[in-house]
């Protein structure tokens, strides 16, 4: 069996670089293999960690019972979930075409529930705390910073100014004004190409490891 | 009835009001924190002369954790002065807990040194009272008892009132230049290069006769980015009902398979076009990332689409995507919020929106003055924050250079508005 | 309401994130119903009218059809080592996503190969960064620039351009992003934005 | 002979190579090593034919796409074999992540969350094991969870791996009392959130399904305050950016984080505004923590062929700006 999965890996493996070269019928069987596995594994995923742990136990809980054979106290029922599997079940509507309407109504909580949840969190985290954290003393605290820093402390400052005014809706791309937008371009570009840099090293981490699989895990010719 | 998307609604200064009594009231009901002291004695073990005795620890307070919903009690207190490093007689503390004038009960165990514990296992409504001993090899030494404390709920969390400030500021300007647009005064926006090109775009497939597709990121509905995706595909649907052409929208979840499908048919009918809307224009594939894209990838190459929409929440699939569509000839237009994806788009798309471009699509595709209102809100979000950086970054490297005190006030405030602690 | 609940440790506040992630989680599992009968129907259809390429829809509903029937069939410890569930994952599963993510190292290089030109100063910047991040990372940046002081290597470079003008960049899109999402929802919210809804 | 002739038997010869290795492995044949010599002298070849590609560039005659799968093919691959010395450099954030290891005392609660699925496992598995060897190493306990359903999976094919080391097994682990790994749980940030107030509402039984209360060393754990230290390795969502804006925003845990290379500039902000503590990013930031907690494992291995990768990259990049400037010069036109 071991040997079976093994080479079953490596033949799943070359059958999708195989894509490489050209679309072939190799690459074919294992993609629809693996559409196949993907959609089904989720399906399987779903019933198991969100329907039946979730809404099922939580609202038909297990009896839990402690060494001695008695009730463990604490796990009530939840019958708030109840509301989530009404709401579930509305969305299932959509396979009747007559009532397929109501499942817009699910549809709006998820809608308004997310745009109010994010809405605080990303202000929090994202604009109060890097606002925060821009303020720094340029030259370090008591002038202890290195020429690297104060330059780079600099930096952070116009970078982020001039990148908030690139984002500026209010006003057209011209005269001074332009000219810091285009800084703040120059900013995104930087930062942009850094994080390409990274996304290549990521990829060829990722690639190094599949390989390893290959002649390692496979053919044994790397210990 | 289905109503046209651009209805507007009469409700919002209703909607102010509620939003402002739901902030305001709270501010209003001041929350009442005890805090209990330590006053009544405890009962100090007569030891043996033979035991190691350690001092007993001093200044014992408990108090009641702020800001939560009466979970926590907060317990202090001095080590005892035979706690030290070196021949030091403390082993450790034992913290007990006398709940509502009962038998004291161990709750926890504690290393020397130590000169704090959260109790969490407390319950509104009971009366709790607290000791410490302090242990040394082969005795115990009790501290005073504290008075008896119940745990507090807050209404509000105080902490986070400047959180509270800034958020209402922000949404009041966004809600202000709404209602300034909706009351019919021009407001001017800035062109936005990928979202003039729309139309373009769309014309384009029209006169190939191909079919235009539109991906929206591999989120779910739970994501902003996907909800801003589908708002800018209910304007190009829109569009594309005038101009007669084909959309297709492969997707990797099944609630945005639903949205997807609702927002295009809203789009048709409000184009007095429904006969021509199918639910075969969304397809749901698999929630798997690559199976998604390998399949998506085996639609542009067999339909050949003139124009691609990527936009949404995109990871490592940007560029399989993006080189795909680049590949079989196709305008690409894409808009992402995620800063690691956009180098690929922008090498391998025709026009991109870059992060905070992907929320405005909507607005300033609608064209409404409502809409654009809400950019400026956004704008004015930006220019305090510009305006604090210049002046936090000033006003902290000048006082820390010169030690100005009034200065270092200033950046004190700041940095308090803009804390979330 | 969940904006309230940020501020407000109180019931019912404190419980209405909770509540809203279990209804997620629930409305998603019916939903994949949707989408799982929507994959079959389209796949089906494709057999039935003998479309091009009929014969691998027959490969996605079988496998589909087996790890469905053999995860639910194995019950609650579906996942755990040993069961025919865990073996799908691991020796189907796994090879297939991990080799799909591998690949796009080799779509990495032929993108930046076919697409990085130094058309103008804003393309040029972005490979003078990707350029020094990526050699800069790796031993060999440090092998090439041996000859410059301690502290002054291209490893150092690269760390400075993480820190320094990359966290600007990042941070003015983070700002951008935040006040995007914020008026979003509020768009959302107040109901301003309403295309994802056919009407109400 | 025609193409797919020569399809057919490359599939072939693919195959008889395969077979004839495997075969080989169950014989327990030794591993294939290059000898340094060995080594600079494919180096010198390859790096000779990239400068042919250039020059044939430069002559006006652009190779295709295919051409540049294979020299990545063989830079991650040759390098696997090779064996040559390198010298590797700590980056501050790296650095920051083991000191504040280092800081904490022995028998400290350290909570590492394994937010990732075995597609990211190149990069995040040498992160982990090393994580969890300095931890055991120096008696700090472990409590191990995970946002995604293959998490806790990882988590314990990294114990294994860790455990499975002299020095750590001399120490007598035990399950439950030195570390524990509390498992999966479904709903994303929520799971964080739910957290913040009560770690048992959201793992109410470990992975072996021994209930929480039972276990010694969580049943004192109510929830982040508890906690010395939190650990997040993550490829995605949610991930650490999840984690930085509940567990470090809201309730005030320190926490570090392994990411994949792709996510971590993205975590740059968050660790200059001190939200997040230190930084590993990648398998280059694996490398580098490996040489720190001293545990050799596969980023050090791999780093040569990282390097190699990163090199061909840039070349072909050079390559095609060459062909770019060419042919602006010679049409005068922009694309």
């Amino acid at each position: 069996m071991e040997h079976f999965a093994l080479w079953l890996g490596g033949f799943l493996t070359l059958g999708i670089f195989s894509f490489l070269y050209k679309d072939n019928p190799w690459y074919k069987l294992t993609e629809a293999i693996y559409v196949g596995i993907s959609a089904g594994y989720f399906v399987v995923v779903y019933f198991w960690d969100n329907f039946y742990s979730k809404f099922w136990i939580g609202v038909f809980p297990h009896k839990r019972l402690n060494e001695a054979g008695e009730l463990i106290a604490g796990v009530e029922p939840d019958y708030w979930l109840i509301v989530g599997g009404v709401l579930g079940l509305l969305m299932l509507m959509r396979l009747l075409p007559k009532v397929g309407w109501i499942s817009r109504w699910p549809l709006a909580f998820i809608v308004g529930a997310t745009a109010g949840l994010w809405l605080i969190n990303y202000f929090a985290s994202f604009v109060m705390v890097q606002i925060q954290n821009t303020v720094t003393p340029l030259f370090g605290a008591d002038y202890s910073a290195s020429l690297f820093v104060i330059v780079g402390n600099i930096v952070v400052a116009v970078g982020t100014f001039t990148g908030l005014i690139y984002f500026f809706f209010s006003k057209e791309h011209r005269g001074a004004f332009g000219g810091a937008a285009r800084v703040g371009i120059f900013f995104l570009m930087i930062t942009f190409g850094a994080s390409f840099g990274y996304t290549v090293m990521s990829r060829m981490s990722l690639l190094i490891g599949r390989i390893d699989f290959l002649f390692g895990d496979w053919l044994g010719m790397i210990k | 009835m289905p109503s046209h998307p651009t209805t507007s609604r009469p409700s919002h200064p209703a909607m102010l009001l509620i939003l402002f009594t739901f902030f305001l009231l709270p501010c209003i009901v001041l929350a009442q924190t005890e805090v209990g002291q330590t006053n009544i004695e405890g009962t100090p073990i007569v030891p043996d002369s033979e035991q190691i005795v350690a001092a007993p620890v001093t200044s014992l307070i408990a108090a009641d954790h702020k800001y939560d919903d009466g979970e926590m009690i907060e317990l202090s207190w001095v080590p005892s002065i035979d706690d030290q490093l070196v021949d030091g007689k403390v082993i450790g503390y034992k913290v007990y807990r006398l709940e509502d004038d009962g038998e004291p009960q161990m709750i926890t165990e504690l290393a020397p040194g130590s000169n704090a514990y959260n109790d969490q296992s407390v319950e509104r409504g009971k009366l709790y009272s607290y000791f410490v001993s302090a242990l040394s090899s082969n005795a115990e030494t009790p501290s005073v008892r504290t008075a008896p404390i119940e745990p507090q709920r807050e209404w509000l969390n105080y902490e986070l009132l400047n959180v509270l400030i800034m958020a209402l500021v922000l949404g009041g300007a966004v809600i202000y230049f709404i209602e300034t647009a909706r009351r019919g005064k021009k407001l001017f926006v800035r062109k936005i290069a990928g979202l003039e090109a729309v139309d373009e775009a769309i014309g384009r497939a029209t006169e190939m006769g191909r079919p235009i597709l539109f991906i929206p990121g591999i989120l779910d509905m739970d994501d902003v980015q996907t909800l801003a995706a589908l708002t800018i595909l209910g304007r190009i649907a829109r569009i594309i009902a005038d101009y007669d052409t084909k959309i297709f929208m492969p997707v990797s979840r099944s609630l945005v398979m639903t949205a997807g499908r609702e927002t295009i048919k809203a789009s048709y009918q409000a184009a007095g076009r429904p006969d021509a809307y199918s639910d075969d224009m969304v397809t749901y594939i698999t929630d798997e990332q690559f199976g998604y894209v390998a399949a998506v990838d085996g639609i542009m190459v067999r339909e050949r689409p003139a124009t691609v929409f990527l936009l949404g929440a995109f990871f490592a699939e940007s560029l399989i995507l993006a080189e795909t569509g680049n590949s079989v000839g196709a305008i690409q237009i894409a808009g992402t919020a995620r800063p690691a994806q956009l180098p690929f788009f922008i090498a391998a798309c025709d026009f991109t929106l870059i992060g905070e471009e992907l929320f405005a699509a909507s607005a300033y595709l609608s064209g409404e003055p409502k809409q654009m209102g809400s950019l400026k809100g956004q704008d004015v979000g930006k220019a305090i924050a510009m305006a604090a950086i210049l002046i936090g970054i000033l006003t902290v490297t000048i006082g820390d250079s010169w030690d100005v005190e009034w200065i270092q006030n200033i950046t004190t405030g700041l940095t308090e508005i803009f804390s979330t602690k | 309401m969940f904006v309230i609940q940020y501020f407000i440790p109180h019931f019912p506040f404190n419980r209405m994130s909770h509540w809203f992630s279990d209804w997620f989680a629930i409305i998603l599992a019916c939903a994949i119903v949707l989408g799982a009968l929507n994959l079959m129907k389209i796949s089906i259809q494709k057999v039935i009218k003998k479309k091009p390429g009929w014969g691998y829809a027959v490969v996605i509903i079988v496998s589909f059809l087996l790890i469905t029937v053999i995860g639910l069939s194995e019950g609650e410890g579906f996942r755990e080592p040993g069961t025919w569930f865990d073996w799908l994952y691991v020796y189907v599963y796994t090879p297939c996503s991990s080799t799909m993510f591998a690949i796009l190292g080799f779509f990495v290089a032929s993108a930046s190969y076919r697409a990085f030109r130094a058309r103008n100063f804003e393309a040029t910047l972005l490979l003078l960064a990707a350029f020094f991040v990526m050699i800069g990372r790796v031993p060999v940046g440090d092998i090439i620039s041996g000859f410059m002081p301690e502290g002054a290597r291209l490893s150092n470079l690269a760390s400075w351009i993480m820190t320094f003008p990359q966290t600007a960049g990042q941070r003015a899109i983070m700002i951008g992003i935040a006040l995007g999402i914020v008026s979003t929802s509020l768009r959302v919210i107040l109901g301003i934005e309403r295309a994802h809804l056919a009407g109400e | 002979m025609s193409t797919k002739a020569k399809e057919i038997l490359a599939l072939a010869m693919i195959f008889a190579f395969s077979l004839i290795f495997y075969i080989g492995k169950v014989l327990g044949w030794e591993a294939v090593r290059f000898s340094t010599t060995v080594s600079l002298i494919v180096i010198l070849l390859v790096a000779l034919s990239l400068l042919w590609i250039l020059i044939l560039t430069i002559r006006g005659r652009l190779v295709e796409r295919r051409i540049v799968f294979l020299y990545v093919g063989i830079a991650v691959a040759l390098p696997l074999f090779m064996t040559l010395s390198q010298k590797i450099t700590i980056s501050p954030e790296v650095e920051a992540v083991y000191n504040t290891l280092e800081e904490l005392p022995e028998g400290s609660k350290v909570l590492v969350s394994f937010d990732y699925d075995p597609p990211s496992a190149p990069e995040l598995q040498p992160m982990a094991e090393a994580f969890l060897y300095y931890c055991f190493e120096h008696d700090l306990k472990v409590i191990m969870m995970g946002l995604w359903p293959q998490g806790p999976m990882q988590a314990n094919l990294a114990i294994e791996k860790v455990l499975s080391d002299e020095k750590i097994k001399s120490k007598n682990l035990k399950y439950g009392e030195d570390y524990v790994n509390l498992g999966f749980q479904a709903g994303y940030e929520f799971v964080i959130q739910r957290m913040g107030s009560d770690f048992r509402s959201m793992f109410p039984t470990d992975y072996r399904g021994t209930p929480y209360e039972q276990i010694p060393l969580v049943k004192n754990v109510k929830n982040f305050s508890n906690i010395d230290y939190c650990f997040n390795l993550s490829s995605g969502f949610p991930g650490t950016r999840e984690w930085v804006q509940i567990a470090v925003d809201r309730y005030g845990v320190t926490l570090g984080a392994g990411n994949t290379a792709v996510q971590a500039p993205q975590m740059y902000p968050f660790m200059r505004a001190g939200q997040l503590v230190g930084l590993l990013g990648g398998m280059v930031g694996a490398a580098e923590f490996e040489f720190l907690t001293k545990w050799i494992g596969k980023g050090t291995k791999f780093m040569i062929s990282q390097s190699f990768a990163h090199v061909i990259v840039i070349a072909f990049i050079i390559i095609g700006n060459v062909a770019f400037f060419r042919s602006k010069r010679k049409t005068g036109l922009k694309r």
